[in-house]
């Protein structure tokens, strides 16, 4: 195993008297996809947001590349090629999907017109229907704004959204939890497409399958600190579950 | 020990009246030696004025020089002045209660309102509708004009009808709409009286965007500089100047007699100058109109 | 909302309260902190205080309520003209009450039944209210009864004015209620979330009717006692008091988004601004000036306020 | 099998263009857990929400023990002892867990003071506590407000919730979304304890293992419609998948 | 936001300002819809216009700025002494446009980064904007030069004001930013979720200071216009343009909320108002009626206005 692309070191964050982190460590090779487990409050989505720079750790290291660095935003995080799906999924409730998908990089007329700002409503409206379709997302209508829409097919457009852009990792935090069995799938195959094409993948889950199914190796978090870490292809389901939980590990 | 300390509390802030009033009484208190503060509420209103009047009473001046807002709403907190022993004196408007003010400092404003009548009506040709704005009922001051008005009319012009009064309260804004819509309402309207500074400002203002210039005659009390345009531009006819300089510098003078324990004068009476646009530009009358600072 | 969390919502900005009343304290300790000061300062802003109350429970609605003004000036015409035609101040109590009552049920059922924007409804109802005491008056301030103006207008009791022990009484038992009742409970879960609210069998709809009921009618009073405290209805005095409310309650730490929000912290926001002003015309600033430096120091204070809070938390 | 205690006839619901539900059919036999399944926006929630009263149907009818019965808010079916777990959550996020497990029902403190309103939040923090406990959520804190908690925990409060309080009918639309696999686990098990106890439950979900460890009985919605029943011990999850996706049945 | 759905939006709250204009001009044919009346009417209503449509960019981030009016007022002071003290209108203009710009900044600045809510900081700058203009002129109105009064103030172009020319046409061209632009993109998207926003990489908080300092900059223009139109810089007249110009925008089908808005409804949420009080004062109706009428009527068109577009979306 290469020197691991992304790496995060005691990362500690607390929220007033709760301790969401206490040395939490991950380590994400290149080109892998890891998942990370662990139970209800364990933390997982606390490091995500930490990793892709929209929570500042209280402490703890951050290295891409081997090199520390300091994400200030989730902005910065995005220029290094980090995309994430977030677990709240942070969706503009009241923009189309289109929009939505877009945001922070839309695509602008071509010509003068660009360059004054103008939006290419028409463009972006069928790239991001092809991208949704590609998930087996299917929107009735690509005008309603993203709160009509079912708890499926808004994540439909995060998972989407994410795995477009993500040039070196993207975090997924229970991307397929309100997903159909097919979009299940798909987003599973997707997930092994993207590793394939280089960028390496954090996955979430609570499901033990899918896991076992996609992911390289499994990192465990509980209470706040990774207790175990195993290679995929080598453990078993009762491993993973007592790791979680403390029954074992 | 020390100087004597007066604060004057207006009736509205920045308003050209007070404003002039304000900068007699500096002026006179550095003739005297007396401290000078001046304090005054963002509106034409007893409610905005009482606290402002009871932090003033809490600095404990020796002498407060006020404009009361309201004969009766500013009863109370000036008898907690008087219970905390500072020498009242009332400058421009009075209260009911005739123990307040050691001095009373005023223009004859009966008198006052009775000029313009005559002026108004001569302007109108002694005939025609007119309509009376004001700030609120309740103001010492602009009461007395509007008594003074409606006499004379009653009495000596007969082919004149008054559609009425209403308030502005003292706000150039609501002047102007008042105006606004007594134009929509009767087309015929002949005269405006408009009672103070900032009633007339804004009945003009509105006179002036209704292109009605020439058709509807307006006089108005006090001479502030936007009035004076108004006057020379000939959307009002006749101002009625009054001295608040003076009415500030008596009130220093006196508010310094009565702490010093000298004689005061229970009423002062100031004057008042009718100014048109013939005479505007004479040098007396120059000295009367109204500054905006000092 | 635990008792907990709400303290340490008010605490900073009640330090920030604290502050002023030293620093103005030290400039001017034989004026500023004198009883005789701080009562006159408390009983002029007790009338606010009732408005700001009834606000607190609206805005936590996730709602707002720009017609208080126009309903206390209603009330207070109402009052008066019963109090003279029937000579009894007790009915002219009763019309003020029921009148704010009735134009806040207005509210309200235009508001939770209608659908209509709170903020398009009480500014409606802010002009037809005012409007109405005008056409009631002529436009006119009326006057108070005599026996109200002198009487509990200037009534005392242990030195502090009558009008102060009823304002403050009111707030108290609604600052508990909010807190630590079910009526309380049910007014943060609509502001909270609304549907939630709904779903969970809360009666979103009459609950928002009572609350800016409440409002009306705690701005009902508050005319009867300012028709006493100024001895006149005050027909043009109230333009700003939705503003100066809605400032308090925000002061306060209330979120203008609905869900967050305690009575003790308007009491606060009702305070900043009065002792800022009271202390810089004891000062002697002059009043542009005051404009100037009391904008200035509300910024600043709701500045300390928040950064505070956010350092705690984090 | 006896009269469905809940049934659901030609429910149609449109949104502006979106024909959400198209005539959709539904029977909830007392004492069984019986599955809804179907694709992301096959009008699921949709139904359930028509079901608990939350919106009303543009056409169709409802009947409850065979009597024809509009709700005409989610308090009367509330009322009539029926029970959700929302997709969405529906809960305050700035209320407590334990204030949002009673809300709508807060214990009021004994005697005068109860009668005047007031909450007795000791008690209500307790029985909530205990209530998640039962599904293996714990919750760190039970003064913060909802809006800090991890997406499992806030599940977790939804489900003890409706859990506790129905007395005849609950619908979950998707209530182990985001659980971990013990409390996914528990929560499987208490809908098996709660059908026991005589109260039917809807449960909607993507999760094809859950379906078939937990109901009795499987209804399939596509595009709208009702395409097909199953009696759980006779159906393959291939026959699942391809009812839901149209490729059979 | 899709072009659909935004004149959905506007859909129907235009055809209540149709009908109100259809209805006067039926009571009176003669007067009403006359041009030179309907002139007047635009012509009064061009200067909210454009606090309005700044006021709909903030409102959208679900934000609220009342310091309009107070930066209007400063902003005419700033350009009438300017151009007294040069000389040159242009100048004056300039002093305008950047005094409006910088109260704007400044807002935005402390919303954004001092994370005050914005309705502090905005009554904040209300007081320091007016205080500031009042201590600058000593609080009397000053006069505008002689050829801004009549020349910007009276020319005309194809027979409409050149003052409607201007406000008609930043107004179209905001509104059409707001709708087509990237820019106005990320408006809906703070407003919707600033959170959300923030991680899909917007900056956010430039962006709301650009906003606050659009509005800002609009209404130092507004005060320019202001002082060419009535002569005066206004320091009194100008206490609830605020409210107004909020009015508007939530007329228009702006939520206060955030997200969701147009300035094609804030156009027709603007002229409700006034196409009431000029019809209401044309019909002849008392004052003190039309303030109770306005308010009745306002009520009732956005009541029309929620009704037909829930009937749409069920
Ligand atoms: N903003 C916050 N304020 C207070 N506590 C928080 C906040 N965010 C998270 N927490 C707490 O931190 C802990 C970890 O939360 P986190 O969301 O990271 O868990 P998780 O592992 O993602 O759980 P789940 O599987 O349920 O999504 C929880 O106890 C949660 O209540
Ligand atoms: N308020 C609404 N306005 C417009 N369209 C809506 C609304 N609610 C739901 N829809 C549409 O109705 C369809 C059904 O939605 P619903 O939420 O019932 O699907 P679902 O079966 O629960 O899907 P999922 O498995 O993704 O949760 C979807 O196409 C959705 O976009
Ligand atoms: O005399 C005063 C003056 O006219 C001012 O303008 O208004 C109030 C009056 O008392
Ligand atoms: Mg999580
Ligand atoms: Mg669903």
């Amino acid at each position: 195993m290469a020197g691991p692309l992304l790496e995060a070191r005691g990362i500690v964050k607390s929220y007033g008297h709760v301790e969401a982190l206490r040395g939490a460590d991950l380590a994400l090779p290149p080109g892998e996809v890891v998942a990370l487990i662990g139970d209800n409050g364990a933390g997982k989505s606390t490091l995500a947001k930490i990793l892709s720079g929209v929570e500042p750790p209280d402490d703890g290291e951050i290295l891409l590349d081997g090199r520390p660095m300091a994400f200030s935003s989730a902005e910065d995080a995005r220029a290094a090629g980090i995309e994430t799906v977030y677990q709240d999924l942070a969706l503009c409730a009241d923009l189309t999907p289109a929009a939505n998908f877009f945001l922070g990089r839309e695509l602008l007329k071509p010509g003068l017109l660009g360059r004054l700002g103008l939006l290419d409503d028409a463009a972006m409206r069928e790239r991001a229907r092809q991208a949704c379709e590609r998930l087996g997302v299917e929107l009735k209508s690509q005008d309603a704004p993203v709160s009509t829409l079912s708890g499926g097919q808004r994540q439909g457009v995060a998972v989407a959204r994410a795995v477009t852009w993500a040039r070196r990792v993207v975090f997924m935090d229970e991307p397929t939890a309100a997903l159909g069995v097919v979009q299940t799938r798909r987003v599973l195959d997707l997930i092994r497409g993207v590793r394939d094409s280089g960028v390496s993948v954090l996955l979430i889950s609570h499901n033990m399958q899918d896991v076992k199914a996609v992911s390289d190796r499994v990192e465990v978090l509980r209470l706040g600190r990774r207790v175990a870490r195993f290679d995929t292809a080598q453990v078993s389901m009762e491993e993973l579950v007592g790791a979680m939980t403390g029954a074992r590990g | 020990g020390g100087a004597v300390r007066v604060t004057l509390v207006q009736g509205l802030a920045g308003e050209e009246f007070y404003e002039t009033m304000a900068c007699g009484a500096r002026a006179k208190a550095k003739e005297l030696g007396v401290e000078l503060e001046v304090q005054g509420p963002q509106k034409f209103d007893p409610t905005l004025q009482t606290p402002i009047v009871n932090s003033v009473v809490a600095a404990q001046p020796d002498a407060l020089l006020i404009a009361p807002t309201d004969v009766k709403a500013m009863i109370a907190p000036l008898t907690q002045a008087k219970q905390r022993n500072i020498k009242i004196i009332l400058v421009d408007t009075v209260v009911e209660d005739a123990s307040i003010g050691l001095s009373r400092i005023s223009t004859d404003n009966v008198k006052g309102g009775a000029a313009a009548a005559k002026a108004l009506s001569e302007q109108i040709g002694g005939k025609g509708k007119v309509l009376v704005i004001s700030t609120d009922p309740g103001v010492s001051t602009v009461d007395a004009r509007i008594k003074g008005f409606e006499e004379e009319i009653k009495a000596a012009h007969p082919g004149v009808s008054s559609l009425g009064v209403q308030y502005s309260h003292n706000d150039v804004g609501e002047a102007s709409k008042i105006v606004n819509a007594a134009l929509a309402k009767d087309p015929d309207l002949a005269g405006v009286f408009a009672t103070n500074l900032n009633s007339a400002t804004g009945a003009g203002t509105a006179l002036q965007q209704a292109g009605k210039l020439g058709q509807v005659k307006m006089v108005g009390f006090d001479a502030g500089p936007a009035q004076v345009k108004q006057l020379k531009d000939g959307v009002v006819q006749a101002l009625i100047a009054q001295l608040p300089g003076e009415i500030g510098a008596k009130g220093v003078e006196q508010a310094f007699a009565a702490v010093k324990g000298q004689q005061v004068t229970a009423a002062i009476p100031t004057d008042a100058t009718i100014v048109t646009r013939e005479n505007v530009d004479t040098p007396e009358v120059r000295k009367v109109l109204y500054k905006a600072g000092c | 909302m635990s008792g907990r969390l709400l303290s340490a919502q008010v605490f900073w900005i009640g330090l920030v309260l604290v502050g002023l009343l030293a620093a103005f304290a030290l400039l001017r300790p034989a004026s500023f902190a004198t009883p005789f000061n701080l009562l006159n300062l408390v009983s002029d802003a007790a009338i606010l205080l009732l408005l700001a109350t009834g606000m607190t429970y609206v805005i936590i609605t996730a709602g707002i309520d720009l017609s208080v003004g126009g309903v206390l000036v209603f009330s207070a015409v109402a009052a008066a003209l019963t109090a003279e035609a029937t000579g009894s101040l007790l009915l002219g109590a009763a019309a003020a009450v029921l009148s704010g009552l009735g134009w806040g049920l207005l509210n309200g059922v235009l508001v939770a039944h209608g659908r209509i924007p709170a903020l398009i409804v009480t500014l409606g109802t802010l002009g037809m209210s005012l409007g109405a005491a005008l056409l009631l008056t002529g436009g006119v301030d009326l006057r108070a009864p005599g026996e109200l103006n002198l009487g509990l207008g200037l009534a005392r009791w242990l030195g502090v004015p009558h009008l102060v022990w009823i304002c403050g009484a009111i707030t108290a038992v609604l600052g508990f209620a909010l807190a630590r009742t079910r009526f309380g409970r049910h007014t943060y879960a609509i502001g909270s979330n609304a549907e939630a609210a709904r779903r969970a069998g809360v009666r979103v709809g009459r609950h928002l009717v009572t609350v800016y009921g409440l409002a009306g009618l705690l701005a009902g009073l508050a005319g009867y006692l300012s028709l006493a405290k100024y001895g006149i209805t005050g027909v043009s005095a109230h333009s700003t008091d939705n503003l100066q409310a809605i400032a308090a309650v925000v002061i306060g730490g209330t979120s203008l988004f609905g869900g967050v929000g305690t009575v003790a912290g308007t009491v606060i926001g009702v305070f900043i601004p009065a002792v800022l002003q009271n202390g810089f015309q004891i000062l002697g600033v002059r009043p542009f000036w005051q404009q100037v430096v009391v904008g200035a120091v509300l910024i600043a204070a709701v500045y300390a306020d928040q950064r505070q809070r956010a350092r705690r938390d984090q």
